[in-house]
This record gives structure tokens, C-alpha cells and sequence, in this order.
């Protein structure tokens, strides 16, 4: 096993043997990883020219975790819950949230509203590591019901500083809950690096609280899929837990107010440009056959498809209307907030007519 | 009618246990809340009776308490959390504060989060260091949560009920220096809507406003002065913290000219500021006097040997509408 | 008189600097503060010139930096925290609340904890969820903290300078829309200290009390009020929000003879409730307009495009201050 | 191994062999030993009559847990610094704490307000946990100072579920802090069993964050010592944090509150009583002739004067005078709280008038 942990596919495209885990995949499989890969970063890239143009308040990259997402989502079953913290692009985008909404929070029209019934994706949370705990109390719910589904709960490498994913880690464990947690070990947290955040691997963390952890080499799409689909077996079963570190890269900036250059080489960023997660994949397709020029022409125009519909989508957002402040604070009437409505109406009626 | 005379706590109990046998959504969940009945016996018996699927005795981890309350509350259940003592809920205050407040509002009302906090409050029982606290106004600022507080058995008994019901999450201060008076509880005849406050004594010629343990201490004062000087003091238990039914307060300024608010919270930042301010605002007119407010100082709450200094007792009660009056 | 223009951010690494060069055991500690100088480049170059042992990159946990701050300060540290932004120093309420504001009143004054925390707060610079908020009140309200938030970069310098070298913890807020803004700073020159409110404009008619962000905004007010209608406005900035400096307020008051308070927190339970019930009480008979309050409402801070609609800008402070007149 | 962990010393008093530890101990040390715990058990069962007797609001007893006490107090260093809970009395005595200011937070007459620095034990912290937070800050300082001392910090098996625990072994492991973690897992947080908090048994925690954790035998003070001696030298030597979980028991209520009969049998106390941690050491002394029957008087002797002192000392504790709620808000004079003492002065005085 590689630093990089277990892995089925090698930077260069090869494929790689591996005593418990298969990557097997039919071409049409293949292919779908890979679409929903460049799907994913066409989307992403949209997203940071977007913020560029002023467009957007901010924009998370995902540039280099393609793999990492995609690769763990599409081991879920229909009905299995995601909770992702903010940067989760590729998993909204599979499972099919309107990419609009993503776009929406980060342009400051809502904070990200979708509904989390409709494709059993969690709002985006952005409290490091808060959604731990409301994904494993939703899995212990899913015990509760007698429901074979189970939960992916996904997080940063800092994130496991926490004192909520350590509480969540061990509920879960307490509770036998049916959750994968998912770590993305991008390297960072902002401009920290892991040796910041922990002493050791963080998939050994796990162990401390009674169960599983492995570490995947987060850029090969193959071993994320395979080992979490282990892994929720596993907890399906009943089992309890399982703890999931795919090893990968930020490639780009934090967030595009971040300045990387600051605080890491270039020449790091080279070492992982080499094990980009879609040029492996680029590479095995081609060298199975199981992907033709045609193949790659049309996800890529599909792709510029998708970066239309966004900018359009966004450039032509509607601003909020002001009376949105009132709506929503509670499900219920509530009387403070109607008095602040009518005070805000009649200040703004004043104001007009001036 | 049929009423039942009952401690605050057995009501309390019992609310609990009409929500768990109406709803099998319904959970209670905290430290010690299953085998032992709660350090109070407020959840007394509930877990023999309905399981512990039901009634979950779980991990000492306040955030983790209210974090997986939150998650079960997203898969359709409606948790009932008991915080132990009021001084062991700021663990939970992150996800309180950033998650279920406004995870309503963040989704713009495609999530609905029915979770209900339990906190024992308050001081007057002789106890150690974090156990006597009075945090309400650390919640009621806070947009998104419902913050409410029971004064009698009766009310303990609906108030939870309709908090349990509610579809936004209320955070349920429980009075706990009054856990063991005795009131008529009615369970067949729904009380007043916990949003509105009530006025429990009327009078003429000053009001005292109060939530939870201190409607005792005012309902007291109210009886010495009416004895003593012939006062008549008018009781308005607000009985909701968050929001506060202001129209019932300002009706009864209007026709006393007169108000203290009486907590046991610090005064500074304190809710007495808000009544006191708001009032002010709608009543300015009609005041005789400003608004004074009675409460705790801005001290950490004391040793127990100095609680009753440190309390708004009756005298400081009786000093306040005496200064009231004398305006 | 050796002052430079310089920006809030400039002034406060400034003062950082000052402190780190001045005492050994002051230390800087916080998510990215070493390496990356900060978010906000607030302790840029600091970690480079006072090496990792002073200024820490610590992980990614708020309860642990101030549970290891209070540890450090128990060892003769004086550390000065940075919590990223304001929404995301609830993890770390738990530790400030029960343990940092407490430690010297439990131990009668044995145990002194000179922590800083500073936290870069407050709206208007388009951010996503958790990054606008304005949770001072919820500071204020608990005994043992000192709450200050500077306006300007002299301010910025000086009061910084106080909060470190004060043996109470003390809660710094940072108005992160004036991040930019420039002034002067004299850094040989001590400013007022930090408790004390300061009249940094002079008028007769209304005072307008504010603090942080919104003082540059009540001072806009004053110059349009005074151009359009030839209205004085007096604006007192208060600096400290805890303990709030009423001698200087009321003494505006009486004076002008209305005040309006402006802030970008949620007006429920705020600090303007505070200076309105205060102010009130002790300048009663002089008052003649109710203290009026101009702040967020009881929302959740909205998404960026809503957030010239939630805060106090210029005609929401101006429609106010006319309400105020025409009483 | 028994399940208990490391031991040195059996229930029947015979020492047992370890490959690793030594219970070496001369006569004097094992004798002073005993009168430690001794003399704690004799403070403790006076700490539960005052309460009964209506002189204390509670009592939290340290019954069963004398030897995980002492034996791990008395493996510090002078100059080692302690963290405790709010159960360690026999810690709190064997430092040389006034056994009186125990009393006076038990009384309600202040919060336990000894001076930390005259004989480094930290105040008595009742938030579950949070004490392990100011552990490893403090111990991040000895190594800014370049001292040697260490830090020990004491809390429960309940504690381990908080997340400021877990965020304390987090830091401390990424500090490479001078801390022994030291767990009494006397079986019970009030009324919730071990099952309740953890999945595997609590030393393995450790593991996770990249730091060693053993579990030791908490009634048998020789393997207490030995076991704690070792982690302080670990710590001391730079290798970073070590946890120690001492398996033991409490024998009372959790305190003079609890009624521990709802929750627990008599039958798993019986099986507790036998292992008995002073009992154990007494029959050590007799069978290796290291006490005698004066020695035993004698100690029982300086018990019953300890207990008498503490009787008189607690009846006799003057009330505090109200101002002091206005005397140690702020180290700095603070404008606030002299007002309010000062309303609270004319109030007092006003009335006093009538
Ligand atoms: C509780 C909290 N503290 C601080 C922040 C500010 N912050 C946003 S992202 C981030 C780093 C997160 O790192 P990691 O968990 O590794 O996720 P990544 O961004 O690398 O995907 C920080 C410190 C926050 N969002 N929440
Ligand atoms: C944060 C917090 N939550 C709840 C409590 C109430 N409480 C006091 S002791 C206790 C159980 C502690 O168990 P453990 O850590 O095993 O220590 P033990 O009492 O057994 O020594 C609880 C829940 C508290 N003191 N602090
Ligand atoms: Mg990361
Ligand atoms: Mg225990």
C-alpha cells in the first residue's frame, strides 16, 4: 500500500492489484465516473471565473477531490443520506441537486436552500463539523425506522480537531450507527497543514472510538468507490461505524479570497498535479478501450452545456426580495417577528414615499 | 373538569408521557434520563414504559446531545432534550445557536426542526457552582428559538405540551427551585397558547412582570403590599421569554402607570432590559415612573450561602415598587 | 506627536506587535494566524519575526484554543486568541462562559486570566452564513468578561494595547467592514482607556450612542442631519460594551434630551435594550423622546444580497433620529 | 492480565508479577501509602455525616477510589502540576491542600477557592471535562519554559464522551504536552453505565489521537504508581501525552444527591467490595510485617483527629458577607459591579433604617 493508502488505479492509468479490494467496472461504469468527474470540475472552474467576475462572493474549489466525491457518492444506494460540509460540488451534482443552488449560497441570494428531501443531500454546513453529529443522529433514526439505508457524512482533515466529530465519532459508535464518515484529507485546513491538526494518520482515529478506519488513495475513483461500498456494507450490517480518509489535494486556493502561495510550494502542488484523479481515469479508459474520442468531445461539450446554463442561471438570478428577512425565521406565527414586519413595511412605505 | 393537584415535577412527567403515548415520534433524551428517571425524577418511570428506543439514556455530551437531536429531528422524529442543570448547556450553545436556530431560515422553511431543549434553572436550592444559573436572555436573542418558562404545574403541563408540538425549536426553562409546589392540573382542558402572557393578579396601581420562579416571589409581594399598604399589585406572568407577548404587558402599564420586572438573570443585558426598553418605547406617555428591574447582579452566581442576598427575594421586590411608587 | 495613517488591520498588527516585543509571555494563538498572518492579515509577519513558540498555528478547535489559553494564562501567559470570525466562536462559548469569565471570582481573586479574544464581526462585506454576525450581547450578559469593540485604528491600537495588558479577560470585537478604513495612530501616545465612552462629535439635539461599525454611520447621520435640516447630533462612541460607560451617555442625555442607539445586532435582548432601560431609569424626567433602537431584526443574519435591507444603514439611523424630533 | 489492567498488588493482598512494573516499595512507603488513603477514605466518610447531618448542600464521595488517588498523586514530582475533577479529596489531601476548603465549597461558603499555586492543584472544576483543556495549555507551557515538571489531569469515564476531552488529547498530542490523562473509570457517569460512553474500552481512546494508553488495576496503589511514574517519565521525556485509565469503582452514590440503587445491583457492589483497595494494602503490610498494630492505631488515630478538625472547621465556617459577591467579579476596578455594589450598600443600609 501506498502512502496515498489503497488504491486500484495508479496515477499513470495502470491498474493496481489489490488483496481485498476490486475495481471492477464495466466501460459504461467507467464512463459515468468519469463524466460525473468532469462534470463536476467544469462546474468548479465555472464557479471560480464567476467569483472573478464579481459575480460571486466566494467560490470553494474542489479542483483535485473529483475522485474523492464522486467516487464515494456513487457507492451510495438510493435513499442513503449525504451530509456534506461546503465543498461537496461533485456529490450535489451526482445526485442530482440543482447546480443553481450551489450557486445561489455562494452568491449571497440564499444560504444554500435546497431541499434536502428531494435528492437526500443535507444543506451545505459551514460550521467545521457540526453536520457530524445531525448525520449520526439521522442514522441512528434510520435504525429506529427499521430502514436498511444509511448515511455519508462528509468533512475535512481539520474538521477532525473537533470536539463535534469526536462526539459524533463516538456516539455513532455507541449508538452502532449506520455511518460512513467520509474525510476528504485535502492536506489543509486553510493554511494549515495535517501536522497542525493530528499526530498521527487520520484514519487511526477510528480506533480510538471502537471502530474502523482505512485510508484510500483519494484521487483514484476505483478505490474510493470500492471502499465505501465496503464500508457502508458494513455498517448496514449493523456493524457501527466505519471511518473513511481518502488522501488528495487542494489544488487550488481555499476559497478564492485564499492566497496559497503563501503558505505552500509550488512544487508540491506539482507532485499531486501528477496524480491528478481524472487524468488517471482519462488514461485507463483509453487504454481499455472503453472510451473513445467521441466519448471525450461530448462530456466536454456537455460540460460547456453545463457552465451556460450556470453563468445564464446565475448572471440572471433574482435578487431577494427584502420582506424574506421575515419569512422564515420561524414555521410558526411569531409575534416578534410580525411586529418587526410591520415596523420594516411602514418604514419602507415612509421611504417610498419621500 | 377534571383536575389533578400535582407537583411541577409530576406534571411535568406527565406532559411527557402524554406526548410519548400521542406520538411514537416523540423521544426524550439526555444523561441519566432513562434508568434513573433524570437527577429530578422528571422523566421518572418513562423509560420502563416505553423503551429505551424511546427514552435514551445517552453519551455525557451536551453538543452531541443536541447535535444528534437535530439529526433525528431531520429523519421526522421530535426529540425532547434534557439538559441536566442549566450551567451544562453551553456545550450545546454552538449547535443550538448556529444549527437549530437556523436551519429553518437557512433552508427558507424547507426544514422544519422540532426539537425541544429542557433546562432545570435558577437558583434557591443550596447548590454548588453551575447549578443555579439563569441563561434565558443568552437564548431569547438569539432569532430562530422560542425561549418560554413555566411558573406553575399546570402551565408546566401544557407549556410542554404545546412546546413539544411546536414545529420550531423552544428552549423550555423549567423553574427548579418550584419543581416540588403543588398546583390543579387540568389534562383534559388546554391552557392559554404558550406564546401569550397572563395576569395572574390583577391590580391597579403598578405592575410586576416575571417569568418562572420569580411569579411566586411577585405574587407574594403583591400580597404584603396589598396587606401592608394597601397597594394593588398586578402579577403578569410572561410565561414566554421569546417572544414576549408585549400587547397583555402594555395593556396592563397603560392602566397601572407603573412596572418592575422581577428575574432572577443578571439585570445587565437581562430581559428586564428589553420589557423595560420596549415598554418605554409604546407606554411613554402613560409611564409614571421609569421601569425598574429586579434581578441578579452581574456577579457569577454565588456561593449558596450568599444565594439570598443574591436573589430577588420579596424585600427587594417590595424596595423596587416602593421606589416605583414613590416616582 | 509621531502619528501615522494607517489602517485598522495595519494598527492592530501594529499593537500586536507592540505587545509581543514588549512581554515574553504574551503569545498570539489561533486557526492560521502563523503561516498565512491571518484571514484578514491581521497577524501578518508576526509568526516570521516572534517565531512558532509565540505565535501558533493551533488546530482546528475553538474550545480548545481558549481551553488552552485559560491553561497558559494559568502558567503566567497572557495569550491573545483570534476566533476566525464571529460565528464561529460558539464551540468556544462553553470555555469562555463557565470557565474563562469565572476563574477569578472562583477563586476570590486568586487566579487572574488575562485572555484576549479577539473576533472580527460584524456585516456589510458580502460574506456567506456565520461570517456578519454581531454577538456581543451574549458577552455582555455574563459576568467576568470585559466586551470592547474600537471604531477607528487609533482605537484599534490602543484599546488592543489596554485589553492585553488588562489581568480580566476581555472579549475585543473587531468591526471587519472597517478593516480598511484609514487613520491616525499615534503609538506614542496613549489613548483615553478603554472603559471610558468618547463624544466624537458634539451636538444639541439628540445623542446617538453606537459602537464599532455603526459609529462611522451615526457620524454620517450627524453630517447629513446637520447639511439637510441643521440638526446637531451628538455621537458618543462607547467603546466598551461591558461595563458601558452610562456617566458619559447620561451626560449627553441630559444635555440633548433624546437618544437613539444603533447597532448591528438583533435589537431583541441587544445592547441598545441595555442603554435604553439604563438610560432611562436615570434621566427619566429629562427624556423627552423614548430611547429609540436601530438594529438588526430578529432574523438570522440574512444571505449577502439581503444585508443593506438587515442592517442600520444611514436612513434607517435618520428615520430614527426624526422619530425622535417629532416626539 | 485480569481485566482489571495492570496489577501489582491482588485483592488478597499477594503481589503479582509484571514483566514491566515493579511494585518495589520499602516499608515506609507502603505504610505512608496506606495512611494517605487512610486518612482520605476517614475525610470522605466525614464529608457524607456533615452532609447528612445538614452542614454540606452535597458530597461527592471518593469511596473505592483511594488507591487510583494516591497512587497516582504520589508518583508526581514537586513542582508536577494537578488538574483535578470535583472527586480527587484523597489528591487534593496528599498535596497538602486544607482539607477545609473542600469543605467550604461543599458548604456553599465559596467555589473551592484554594490558591492553584501553593501546592499546584488546580481548582476543583465541576464542567465535565473542561479541566483537560487548561491541563494541556498548562502543559504547553512548561515546555515554552523549558521545565521538567509534568501535568496530570483527572477526570472520569463520563468525561471521555465530551468533546473538549477529546480536543485536549487532540492538542496535547499535536503539542507534544507534558500530560498524563489520567481517567478514574469508576464504572458509572451518576447513573449511566460504561456502555453508555464508549464502545471499547477507554484507554484504547488514545490510540486515535497517536498517543499510548494502558489500563491499570485503579484499586491497587502499587500498579497506580508504578503505572503513573512511567507515563510521567514518558511525558517528561518529550514523547508527548499518555493516558491512563484506572479501573475502578465507586462504591457510594455519585453523591450525597444519588440514589444508586435505582440503577445498579447490590450483587456488582459486593463483587467491588472484595477488591477493596485499602483492604488489599492492609494485608500486604500485616503479611510482610510492614506495619504493625500500632502503626494501624495510629492511623486510625490521626483519622479521627482529621475528622474531628474538619467537624469543628466546617460548623464553626463563618458565613461570607454579602459584598463579596461584589469582590472578585474583576481583577480591575470595573464601573458595573461598583455600581451595583453600591445600589446593593444603599439598599442594605435603607433597610437596616426600617
Ligand atoms: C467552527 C469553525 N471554525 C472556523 C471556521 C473557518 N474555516 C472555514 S474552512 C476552514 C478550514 C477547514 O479545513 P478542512 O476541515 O480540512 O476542510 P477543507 O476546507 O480543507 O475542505 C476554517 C478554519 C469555520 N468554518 N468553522
Ligand atoms: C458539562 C456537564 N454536563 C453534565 C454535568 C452533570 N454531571 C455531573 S457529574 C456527571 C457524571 C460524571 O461522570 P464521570 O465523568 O464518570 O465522573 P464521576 O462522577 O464518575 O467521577 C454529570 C453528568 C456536568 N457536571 N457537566
Ligand atoms: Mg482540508
Ligand atoms: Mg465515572
Amino acid at each position: 500500500m501506498s502512502d496515498d493508502g489503497i488504491r486500484l488505479l495508479g496515477p499513470d492509468g495502470k491498474r493496481v492489484a489489490h488483496p481485498t479490494y476490486s475495481g471492477d467496472a464495466d466501460p459504461g461504469e467507467l464512463r459515468a465516473l468519469y463524466r460525473d468527474m468532469a462534470l463536476a470540475r467544469r462546474l468548479d472552474t465555472e464557479g471560480v471565473t464567476l467569483q472573478r467576475q464579481g459575480e460571486l462572493a466566494l467560490w470553494p474549489s474542489l479542483l483535485g477531490q473529483e475522485a474523492a466525491q464522486v467516487g464515494s457518492v456513487r457507492a451510495l444506494r438510493e435513499g442513503d443520506r449525504v451530509f456534506p460540509s461546503y465543498r461537496e460540488h461533485a456529490v450535489a451534482l451526482a445526485r442530482g441537486v440543482d447546480p443553481l443552488a450551489l450557486f445561489r449560497l455562494f452568491r449571497g441570494v440564499d444560504h444554500g436552500a435546497w431541499d434536502p428531501d428531494a435528492h437526500d443531500v443535507h444543506l451545505y454546513t459551514l460550521v467545521i463539523g457540526s453536520q457530524t453529529l445531525h448525520a449520526t443522529g439521522y442514522a441512528h433514526g434510520l435504525t429506529k425506522d427499521g430502514s436498511d439505508a444509511a448515511v455519508i457524512a462528509y468533512f475535512g482533515d481539520g474538521a477532525t480537531s473537533q470536539g463535534d466529530v469526536a462526539e459524533a465519532f463516538n456516539f455513532a459508535a455507541v449508538y452502532d450507527a449506520p455511518i460512513v464518515f467520509f474525510c476528504q484529507n485535502n492536506q489543509f485546513a486553510i493554511s494549515e497543514p495535517n501536522e497542525r491538526q493530528t499526530r498521527v494518520p487520520l484514519h487511526q482515529r477510528a480506533q480510538g472510538f471502537g471502530f474502523p478506519g482505512v485510508r484510500v488513495d483519494g484521487n483514484d475513483v476505483l478505490a474510493v468507490r470500492a471502499v465505501t461500498r465496503a464500508a457502508l456494507e458494513h455498517v448496514r450490517s449493523g456493524a457501527g461505524p466505519f471511518l473513511i480518509e481518502a488522501y488528495t489535494y487542494r489544488m487550488g486556493a481555499h476559497t478564492t479570497s485564499d492566497d496559497p502561495t503563501r503558505y505552500r510550494d509550488a512544487a508540491e502542488v506539482e507532485r499531486w498535479r501528477a496524480k491528478d484523479p481524472l487524468l488517471r481515469l482519462d488514461r485507463l479508459l483509453r487504454a481499455e478501450h472503453a472510451a473513445d474520442d467521441a466519448f471525450f468531445a461530448e462530456v466536454e461539450a456537455e460540460g460547456e452545456a453545463l457552465a451556460a446554463r450556470i453563468r445564464e442561471g446565475v448572471r440572471g438570478m433574482p435578487a431577494p426580495r427584502a420582506e424574506e428577512l421575515f419569512d422564515h425565521v420561524y414555521a410558526e406565527e411569531n409575534s416578534l417577528v410580525e411586529r418587526e414586519r410591520a415596523e420594516f413595511a411602514a418604514y419602507q412605505a415612509a421611504f417610498e414615499e419621500v | 373538569m377534571t383536575a389533578t393537584r400535582m407537583t411541577l415535577v409530576a406534571a411535568l412527567n406527565a406532559s411527557l408521557r402524554t406526548a410519548l403515548a400521542d406520538d411514537p415520534k416523540t423521544l426524550v433524551m439526555g444523561e441519566d434520563v432513562g434508568r434513573l428517571g433524570g437527577v429530578f425524577r422528571v422523566t421518572d418511570g418513562l423509560q420502563k414504559d416505553f423503551g429505551e428506543g424511546r427514552v435514551i439514556d445517552t453519551p455525557l455530551a451536551e453538543s452531541g446531545i443536541v447535535g444528534t437531536a437535530i439529526g433525528l429531528a431531520l429523519r421526522g422524529y421530535r426529540p425532547v432534550v434534557e439538559i441536566q442543570f442549566d450551567g451544562f448547556v453551553f456545550p450545546a450553545y454552538d449547535q443550538i445557536v448556529t444549527q437549530l436556530a437556523k436551519m429553518h431560515a437557512r433552508s427558507r422553511g424547507l426544514v422544519r426542526l422540532p426539537v425541544v431543549v429542557r433546562i432545570p434553572y435558577g437558583g434557591g436550592i443550596g447548590a454548588v457552582e453551575h447549578h443555579s444559573e439563569s441563561p434565558e436572555a443568552l437564548f431569547a436573542h438569539v432569532a430562530g428559538l422560542r425561549v418560554m418558562s413555566p411558573s406553575t404545574p399546570s402551565d408546566a403541563y401544557w407549556m410542554l405540551q404545546q412546546a413539544i408540538r411546536s414545529d420550531d425549536p423552544v428552549i423550555f426553562f423549567e423553574p427548579k427551585r418550584r419543581y416540588y409546589d403543588k398546583g390543579e392540573v387540568d389534562t383534559t382542558q388546554p391552557a392559554a397558547p404558550a406564546h401569550t402572557a397572563r395576569v395572574v393578579r390583577p391590580g391597579a396601581d403598578l405592575t410586576l412582570a416575571a417569568y418562572g420562579p420569580t411569579v411566586a416571589t411577585c405574587l407574594q409581594a403583591a400580597e404584603v403590599a396589598a396587606a401592608e399598604d394597601g397597594r394593588a399589585l398586578e402579577v403578569v406572568d410572561l410565561r414566554s421569554i421569546s417572544p414576549i407577548d408585549f400587547a397583555a404587558v402594555e395593556e396592563s402599564v397603560r392602566r397601572t402607570g407603573r412596572l418592575v420586572v422581577v428575574h432572577e438573570a443578571p439585570v445587565f443585558f437581562g430581559a428586564g432590559a428589553e420589557i423595560a426598553a420596549h415598554v418605554t418605547e409604546r407606554c411613554f406617555y402613560r409611564l409614571e415612573a421609569p421601569v425598574l428591574r429586579v434581578g441578579g447582579y452581574h456577579s457569577p452566581y454565588p456561593p449558596s450561602r450568599l444565594e439570598d442576598e443574591y436573589l430577588p427575594g420579596l424585600d427587594r421586590v417590595l424596595d423596587a415598587v416602593e421606589r416605583a411608587l414613590a416616582h
